[in-house]
């Protein structure tokens, strides 16, 4: 077998440090008064605190909520791609996915998941993040199609990114370029029977791996400059 | 402000009472429309692996994979494709362009999963729930392809035009239709392996298809170095591999490298592919026999600065290329064509010098450094059926060589040509002239132990036979000659049921109780040649190894027992001029590493 | 069409004419001249429609292509004017006085080639992309596959083989000749 | 009395505020707090699709409006210009999510055009139906979804099942749902299946029976009238200026339409007219759209009626793997349900297309046009009047 | 009957309405699904939203006025409740119901919203700012109409206690304010379809304008509690005028009866008309319903 088209470009095994440049690491600083400043370079770009991980309560009460949580999975109606022009569909007659306890809020504050709907030009992604963060934990992340998974039709675009799961933790995804309806009907399905085994932790997962996260968004945002309250 | 206005809109109230529209069960009640274009399936017995779909694909979807289980073979790389669902848009220009009709889409269309690596799989190798879906995109119909499915028809003399005379019937491309021709090729490459010099088809066709014939020249010249010859009478084992024609007809491929060949005139020769001013090493080779192996030894060897010096039994250079075809298949005029440019290297011809008589091969083993021997099979073989010591019995090979150099041979009004392959072919299509001039009408009969299907021949040596109005009689086995007389009276034949037995000997089944009779005055034997080696004398025999089935021994760059002796062509491999034409490249080379490194 | 073609010719030295269709033709104009044919075309010839205009980069030439296509809504012509601009200092003479749009696609092009239209209004602020420090990607010499390789971290695990060098691997891999 | 009545139909009084400077511009300064800036978009339920408005508010009213576009922006343009013409077909279909259909039609069409190709004469058909059902379906959507935007969702729900029949037709001809890569170089991808004709009349005479219901729940309604007539109003000397077209120009006039005034396909064989008004408001610009549709319909009839049913789809091209256009340079154009939407194409006479560049009327609607409308709009009208303008944000950034 | 044992029947009335408004608002949803024919959301789903919003992990806050907000709405909501009589005739359900108690409940319709404004207004963020004017402004308007309506009903039956306008329409329908003094029952109707927040006077929330208002930035269990006080306003809301138009209730049956009736009545007009912009729906309130509040006070004047 020939050689590996990517390896030498990236090596998923050592993702401490490898993105995050020697000026993004905290370190501390003396300044000439003699003054000792710690200084977190990547504090700066995002958050006022770094996201903490919050374990789940006692397990009778987690597998309670869990299922709560799996049956009321507030969608953020945020349209990142094509696939978008499938979520009216899901929410009129033909689909219905209210039936599975799928609804759409407009606010990140209020969402529980957000649908990646395909490719993401990295000013999106930008909003993404900023949309994922504000989301309040636990948070899930469903991805549509090609584009999330491996780049997909734009696998070769100088603005889209080529997989999402260095940028934010991904639950499922669903195949196909653009899935229908139903295939994303089947994504909510998957994803409830992950959160009611316990095992949607996404938003822990990024909090654990922030540093790697943030080291990856960082590489391929050079501008991080948003007006407040823009999403 | 009208009440109207405000009331209306209260119709929409009506819709409570209608039923619900809703899908009940989305994950079943609502199979993609027949030609959905959901996942892939690839059926993996007709797919040849021949990378058209990873060619096409705009998102670098589809790489090509081994597969366990699947062997490389001819015609077939043993690679399959496997799709990155991470890059697939579902376009199916992939299935639109499979030159086998193997991969389709199928109407499935969900697939859910936490791990995005497993979205990369092997359609019809890796097992998914899919794979007995018949529904899904196909190719779709009528007169819906992606390349050209027909072959660009080739100008040929009429029947009624050639059946008189042995003028070359194949006209050749013109360059219009060379390109059309050669725009149909999907450059999948899976010829080279199966061609024995493993020249760079695709590439030579590339080079058509932008007009640039000089570049082509030059890539025809790297593996074969007689290319108007195999432009004309290669038995293109290529074409029998062609991903084209697994649904359409496939590449000329012939013919095209003949184009090229064609398109460039000998006086060019020199300058396109800059062979002048060759440093002479010093060293000495002798190549006995002027056909395609002793040809093509004789220009890679001169081209790396040997002295070469041909020893030829004939008065003619080309050995079974101009004695063994007729020629209007292949003019003489193009064997010199190529053979003067091999000349023109500095490689000498000696004529009328048969090794073993005229010179011994110890003589040459001490004038040369060393010797490449490609001499061909020249004995004809007999059926041995009662009556073929009759002496309008005669060898194919016999004949042909007589016609060739001009010598009146014995046309009978009834003729009988025993054997199936392309010889066959040629000694009756060249009696079939022969008796056309004498006696204004042809009665040739071929008749081999192959049935139709099977006739080793090329199909269109068989079709042309026949619009020359011989008789083509396949599938029966010749069981005696009937002599009255003193003088054949015809030849009476068996059917014949096989040919090989379980264990695939040659061991024929005939139906005893199915028997036929061609009257015939004369009859052909062209069932296949034997070497002649006696000019290899006993001292160096000795040295030979020679196996089971009389044949000699030699490395795999063509070095026999005796360091010294190479030997190639038809003895070794073939019978066909480009196996000897790849058997002459490689022993230059084992040459050149023999006398470099003395091993 | 043709006497416009005929009066622009005298008046505007246009060149390289080429008649598509019968209604739509491509004209050359230099790069002075241009936006005085513009502004000709739209006020006495009624092109009022300005249907696009964009850029090609002609590396090989060294220099940039921009095309007005322009409309003739009652006649139901179109005329292509096409003018040639050096590509090492790319500015032209901006026309958004001309159309209310022609600032916003001047923007894309000010961003996407690098082509400068002095005074044309918010010409500077980013439009499409956002913190950009690349050459303009709609030029030729900017390799977007490579680009995206070495930033979007593309999936591990892939790789292909090449029908032709994979059989020449099995079948035939110890061949003097190749 | 007049008195009373000013006081019910209160006007604010525009020369007192924003303050302007002597030039005209207005002093817009954040710290007054005069002023509030608000972000419609790139996550906004009301912007279409992915894209911001950066609105400057004075109360309730916009008095700076500036469009941002680029979060959808995936360069097809460049990416186009590394892939095969073949493989151009089915990456543009993605340039408009919307209505795919018209960016395959144009790039084929270019293709054909450069290289002097004739398709057969029911691909001929078979485009003009498959173009036809596509703004069918894009109107289903976007003729409620103007009333959607006023919170009237129920003529949207209605809307989109009657879309997903569409849709569900669309996959049945074309093997594809939303894309459907259906319009190939050459000619296109299918035959009608068998009873399709019949099944298309089904949800044709449903989608009638929803026309009367719209115009009952929408068009008739007095508050519906209330919030659109007299909203978004563009005068029609901005029609060139701006570079309005379509709909948008039909609702000022403006008897503009591709498919009558540069007949392409077999649109000279169909009988139809264009509807003008004159009112050029969000209500007339809905207006426009519910009679297309209607139009629309019954093009589709006249074609089910007209067209061969079997023949070639397509005609013989050169291998596509290597297929060279002559070197040369076109501009195509085409009615999309937005307006004139054309492909200008330059070949350099090698495999790949030089450029290709997309004229999509949201290039002008949605930024120049749309900034000037917004200004002294209410801030609940910016989302009525941006979909009344039916901007589509991929074809501006593409 | 003590204190203790009164406290009792209250929370054991709030738990029954709470749940009914849960259920009411399902109903509704359900409903209007019907007519985009689908079948919308389970019964069930309200209870899990509620369990998933208080169940979330982390919550923001912007301050202590944030936190506020919610629970000034919720007791502007309980409040209501706590003055308001259920059942008539009933000793247990009657709450603390007392001669006053109408001025009180309009008083606390008005707490609620107050506090709401000041908690998202500390939210930062801009829709918000400008959903609270939004609902003040139109709130404030709805009042009017409302108020009008309540000093005719005043005036009418010479008293300002909820349970004895109850007890003056007794004896059968012909009884009821909406036959005896129909032009304040219309005006406190129409303004009741601003007060339930339905189109066409939800711009207060306004999803696809300002999405969505007030409660932008409340999340988890902020907008738990803000969903409980719904449940629980729009049945109490519906019970306010069904004691003061419709008879009241002698059971339970009858109370959740006509007060689903009665918010179906703003359902009934949403789901048809598309929303007023605020200057348009200031206007509108200040033109019929105040004109019919008027109407109603100058006839018993």
């Amino acid at each position: 077998m020939s050689e590996d088209k990517n390896k030498n470009i990236q090596d998923i095994n050592t993702p401490d440090d490898k993105f995050i440049h020697p000026e993004n690491k905290p370190r501390t600083v003396i300044s000439p008064e003699g003054e000792e400043i710690h200084i977190e370079p990547l504090r700066d770009y995002f958050l006022e605190k770094r996201p903490e991980v919050i374990q789940p309560k006692s397990d009778a009460v987690e597998k309670f909520l869990n299922w709560a949580r799996a049956e009321s999975i507030w969608v953020l109606g945020f349209g990142t791609g094509c696939g978008s022009i499938e979520i009216p569909p899901l929410m009129t007659p033909r689909f219905d996915a209210f039936r599975y306890g799928v609804q759409m809020r407009p606010t990140p504050r209020q969402s529980s998941a957000i649908i990646i709907s395909g490719y993401l030009a990295i000013k999106t992604l930008k909003r993404v993040i900023r949309v994922y963060e504000q989301m309040p934990s636990p948070k899930y992340v469903l991805a549509l199609g090609s584009c999330t998974i491996n780049g997909g039709m734009y696998w070769d675009s100088y603005n889209t990114i080529n997989r999402l799961d260095h940028y934010i933790p991904v639950d499922v995804y669903v195949a196909g370029c653009m899935p229908r309806p139903e295939a994303l009907l089947a994504g909510f399905v998957q994803l409830k029977k992950k959160i009611k085994e316990g095992r949607a932790e996404g938003a822990n997962e990024y909090a654990e791996k922030f540093d790697w996260y943030k080291g990856n968004q960082k590489k391929i945002i050079n501008d991080w400059n948003m007006p407040d309250y823009n999403w | 402000m009208a009440l109207k206005d405000i009331l209306t809109p209260f119709t929409a109230w009506t819709n409570v009472f209608k039923p619900v529209v809703t899908i009940k069960d989305p994950f079943n009640d609502r199979p993609g429309a027949e030609r959905y274009r959901g996942f892939h399936f690839n059926d993996t017995s007709k797919c040849i692996g021949c990378g058209s779909c990873e060619a096409i694909c705009e998102n670098e979807a589809i790489d090509l994979v081994p597969v366990e289980g699947i062997e490389t073979k001819d015609g077939d790389s043993g690679l399959r494709p496997r799709v990155d669902y991470g890059r697939c848009c579902w376009c199916a220009l992939c299935v639109d362009v499979c030159t086998t009709a193997s991969l389709r889409l199928t109407n499935e269309y969900t697939w859910v999963t936490e791990n995005p690596e497993d979205l990369r799989y092997t359609p019809g190798v890796d097992v998914k729930p899919w794979d007995n879906n018949e529904l899904g995109w196909k190719k779709p119909e009528p007169n819906y392809h992606f390349f050209g499915q027909k072959r660009v028809s080739m100008p040929e003399l009429h029947p009624e035009q050639r059946d008189k005379s042995f003028i070359e019937i194949v006209k050749g491309y013109s360059k219009e239709q060379a390109i059309l021709e050669a725009d149909r090729c999907v450059e999948c490459g899976i010829c080279i392996a199966t061609c024995p010099a493993h020249m760079g088809i695709p590439d030579y066709i590339r080079a058509i298809r932008e007009d640039n014939i000089e570049e082509g020249f030059k890539i025809l010249y790297d593996t074969n170095p007689l290319p108007e010859i195999c432009g004309r009478i290669c038995t293109h084992k290529c074409e029998t591999v062609c991903s084209v024609g697994n649904l359409g007809e496939a590449l000329s491929i012939r013919w095209l490298k003949r184009y090229i060949a064609d398109q460039v005139e000998s006086e060019d020769y020199k300058r396109i592919l800059q062979s002048d001013g060759i440093a002479n090493n010093g060293k000495k080779v002798a190549v006995v026999g002027s056909g395609p192996a002793g040809l093509s030894a004789a220009h890679y060897l001169a081209l790396m600065g040997y002295s070469v010096t041909i020893y030829e039994q004939f008065s003619q250079s080309g050995g079974m290329m101009r004695y063994g075809i007729p020629e209007y298949r292949l003019p003489y005029d193009q064997i010199d064509k190529d053979v003067n440019y091999i000349l023109s290297l500095g490689v000498k011809i000696i004529y009328n010098t048969n090794v073993g008589k005229d010179i011994s091969l110890s003589e040459l083993k001490s004038k040369y450094d060393a010797v490449f021997a490609g001499t061909g099979l020249h004995l004809g073989r007999s059926t041995r059926i009662p009556g073929t010591d009759h002496k309008h019995v005669y060898q194919s090979i016999d004949l042909l060589n007589k016609i060739t150099e001009g010598k009146e041979i014995h046309v009978a009004e009834n003729i009988v040509v025993i054997g199936g392959g392309n010889v066959a072919m040629d000694i009756t299509r060249s009696l079939a002239r022969l008796q056309n001039i004498k006696y204004g009408k042809v009665s040739i009969i071929a008749t081999s132990l192959e049935d139709e299907n099977s006739m080793p021949a090329d199909r269109e040596e068989v079709v042309e036979a026949r619009e020359e109005m011989a008789t083509i009689n396949p599938g029966w086995g010749p069981k005696e000659i009937l002599i009255e007389d003193g003088n054949i009276k015809g030849l009476r034949v068996v059917k014949c049921l096989s040919i090989f037995d379980e264990e695939g000997r040659f061991n024929p089944k005939f139906d005893e109780s199915n028997t036929n009779f061609f009257k015939a005055d004369m009859i052909v034997e062209s069932i296949g040649q034997g070497m002649d080696i006696e000019y290899i004398s006993e001292d160096i025999k000795k040295d030979l190894e020679i196996n089971n089935r009389g044949r000699i021994v030699v490395d795999e760059l063509f070095q026999s027992g005796a360091k010294w002796l190479f030997i190639g062509g038809d003895i070794i491999q073939g019978p066909d001029v480009i196996h000897g034409i790849a058997n002459g490249h490689k022993a230059a080379v084992g040459i050149d590493k023999y006398l470099n490194t003395n091993i | 069409m043709n006497d416009i073609i005929q009066d622009i010719t005298t008046r505007f030295s246009v060149t390289d004419i080429i008649n598509k269709r019968e209604n739509l033709t491509f004209v050359t104009c230099r790069k002075e001249n241009t936006i005085s044919l513009i502004t000709h075309l739209r006020d006495r010839e009624k092109f009022t429609h300005l249907v696009l205009l964009t850029a090609v980069d002609w590396i090989e030439d060294n220099l940039f292509q921009l095309t007005y296509i322009l409309n003739n809504p009652t006649k139901k012509i179109d005329i292509a004017i096409r003018t040639m601009i050096p590509r090492d200092n790319p500015v032209m003479e901006s026309a958004h006085r001309l159309w209310e749009q022609v600032a916003t696609y001047q923007r894309e092009l000010k961003e996407m080639f690098g082509i400068e239209f002095p005074d044309s209004p918010r010409l500077n602020e980013p439009f499409i992309l956002e913190g950009w420090n690349e050459i303009p990607p709609y030029r030729r010499d900017f390799d977007t596959k490579k680009y995206s390789t070495e930033t979007y971290f593309p999936r591990i695990g892939r790789g292909t083989n090449d029908p032709e060098e994979y059989m020449k691997s099995k079948l035939y891999p110890n061949d003097p000749t190749k | 009395m007049e008195k009373i009545k000013n006081i019910f139909n209160w006007e604010p009084d525009r020369s007192l505020y924003p303050e302007k400077d002597e030039n005209g511009n207005l002093i817009v300064d954040l710290s007054s707090q005069k002023f509030t800036k608000v972000w419609h978009g790139p996550n906004h339920p009301g912007t279409t699709g992915n894209m911001a408005i950066e609105l400057t508010l004075s109360g309730d009213e916009v008095v700076e409006a500036k469009t941002h576009v680029g979060y959808l922006h995936r360069g097809f343009e460049k990416l186009m210009e590394r892939r095969l013409y073949i493989q151009c077909f089915p990456t543009c279909v993605r340039m408009c999510v919307a209505e795919p259909d018209y960016n395959e039609y144009l790039l084929a069409r270019s293709v054909e055009e450069l290289d002097n190709l004739e398709i057969p004469e029911t691909a001929k058909w078979l485009r003009t139906l498959v173009l036809e059902m596509a703004r069918l379906q894009t109107l289903l959507r976007t003729v409620p979804g103007q009333a959607g935007t006023l919170s009237l969702g129920m003529g949207v729900q209605w809307g989109v099942y009657l879309r997903d029949l569409v849709l569900d037709l669309f996959e049945e001809l074309t093997g594809g749902r939303v894309y459907h890569m259906y319009i190939i170089p050459g000619g296109v991808r299918g035959l009608l299946p068998d009873g399709f004709k019949k099944r298309m009349e089904d949800v044709l005479l449903k989608i009638e029976d929803f026309i009367v219901r719209i115009d009952n729940l929408i068009f008739k309604n007095i508050l519906f009238k209330k919030r659109t007539i007299g909203i978004g109003h563009i005068p029609a000397e901005w029609i060139d200026k701006y570079g309005v077209v379509g709909p948008n120009a039909r609702a000022a006039g403006f008897k503009r339409d591709v498919r009558k005034d540069y007949p392409y396909l077999v649109y000279d064989q169909l009988d139809f007219d264009i509807a003008t008004l004159t009112d050029s408001d969000v209500y007339a610009r809905s207006l426009i759209r519910r009679q297309d549709l209607i139009t629309t319909i019954d093009l589709i009839r006249q074609i089910m009626a007209k067209m061969p049913n079997d023949g070639d789809i397509k005609s013989p091209t050169p291998n596509v793997l290597h297929w060279k256009i002559p070197k040369g340079e076109v501009y195509v154009r085409s009615e999309s349900s937005r307006g004139e939407y054309g492909f200008y194409t330059v070949s350099d006479g090698s495999e790949y297309p030089r450029r290709i560049n997309l004229r999509g009327p949201s290039y002008t609607h949605a930024v120049v046009l749309l900034e000037k409308l917004l200004i002294n709009a209410n801030i609940a009208d910016v989302h009525s009047i941006m979909v009344s303008l039916q901007t589509c944000p991929p074809e501006i950034e593409r | 009957m003590d204190i203790i044992n009164k406290l009792l029947f209250v929370l054991l009335g709030l738990f029954i309405i709470l749940n009914f408004g849960l259920f009411m608002g399902v109903s509704m949803r359900k409903i209007v699904a019907r007519v985009a024919r689908r079948n919308g959301v389970p019964f069930y789903q309200p209870w899990l939203d509620l369990i998933k919003l208080y169940g979330t992990r982390d919550q923001i806050s912007h301050g202590i006025m944030f936190y506020l907000g919610p629970v000034f709405r919720l007791s502007g909501g309980v409040g209501i409740f706590l003055f308001m009589p259920l059942i008539f005739g009933s000793q247990y359900f009657n709450n603390f119901s007392f001669a006053g108690d109408l001025v009180l409940i309009l008083y606390f319709q008005f707490f609620g919203m107050l506090g709401m404004a000041l908690g998202a207004g500390e939210g930062g963020h801009p829709y918000s700012a400008i959903g609270i004017s939004r609902g003040l402004s139109q709130f404030t308007t709805i009042e009017v109409p409302m108020t009008l309506a309540v000093i005719s009903l005043g005036i009418q039956y010479n008293t300002l206690s909820i349970s004895e306008i109850v007890a003056a329409q007794q004896g059968g329908f012909q009884n009821w304010t909406v036959f005896t003094n129909p032009f304040a029952t219309a005006a406190a109707m129409l303004s009741l379809l601003g007060a339930f927040g339905h189109s066409p006077f939800n711009l207060v929330k306004a999803p696809n304008e300002i999405p969505i208002g007030p409660p932008t930035e409340y999340h988890s269990t902020f907008l738990g509690v803000l969903q409980t006080n719904a449940a629980i306003l729009h049945v109490i809301e519906a019970v306010l005028f069904m004691n003061l138009f419709f008879g009241g209730a002698v059971n339970w049956f009858e109370l959740m009866l006509k007060s689903f009736l009665i918010y179906f009545w703003s359902v009934f007009v949403g789901v048809v008309f598309p929303r007023y912009r605020i200057e348009q729906s200031v206007q509108w309130f200040l033109k019929v319903p105040l004109l019919l509040g008027v109407i109603a006070i100058i006839i018993y004047m």
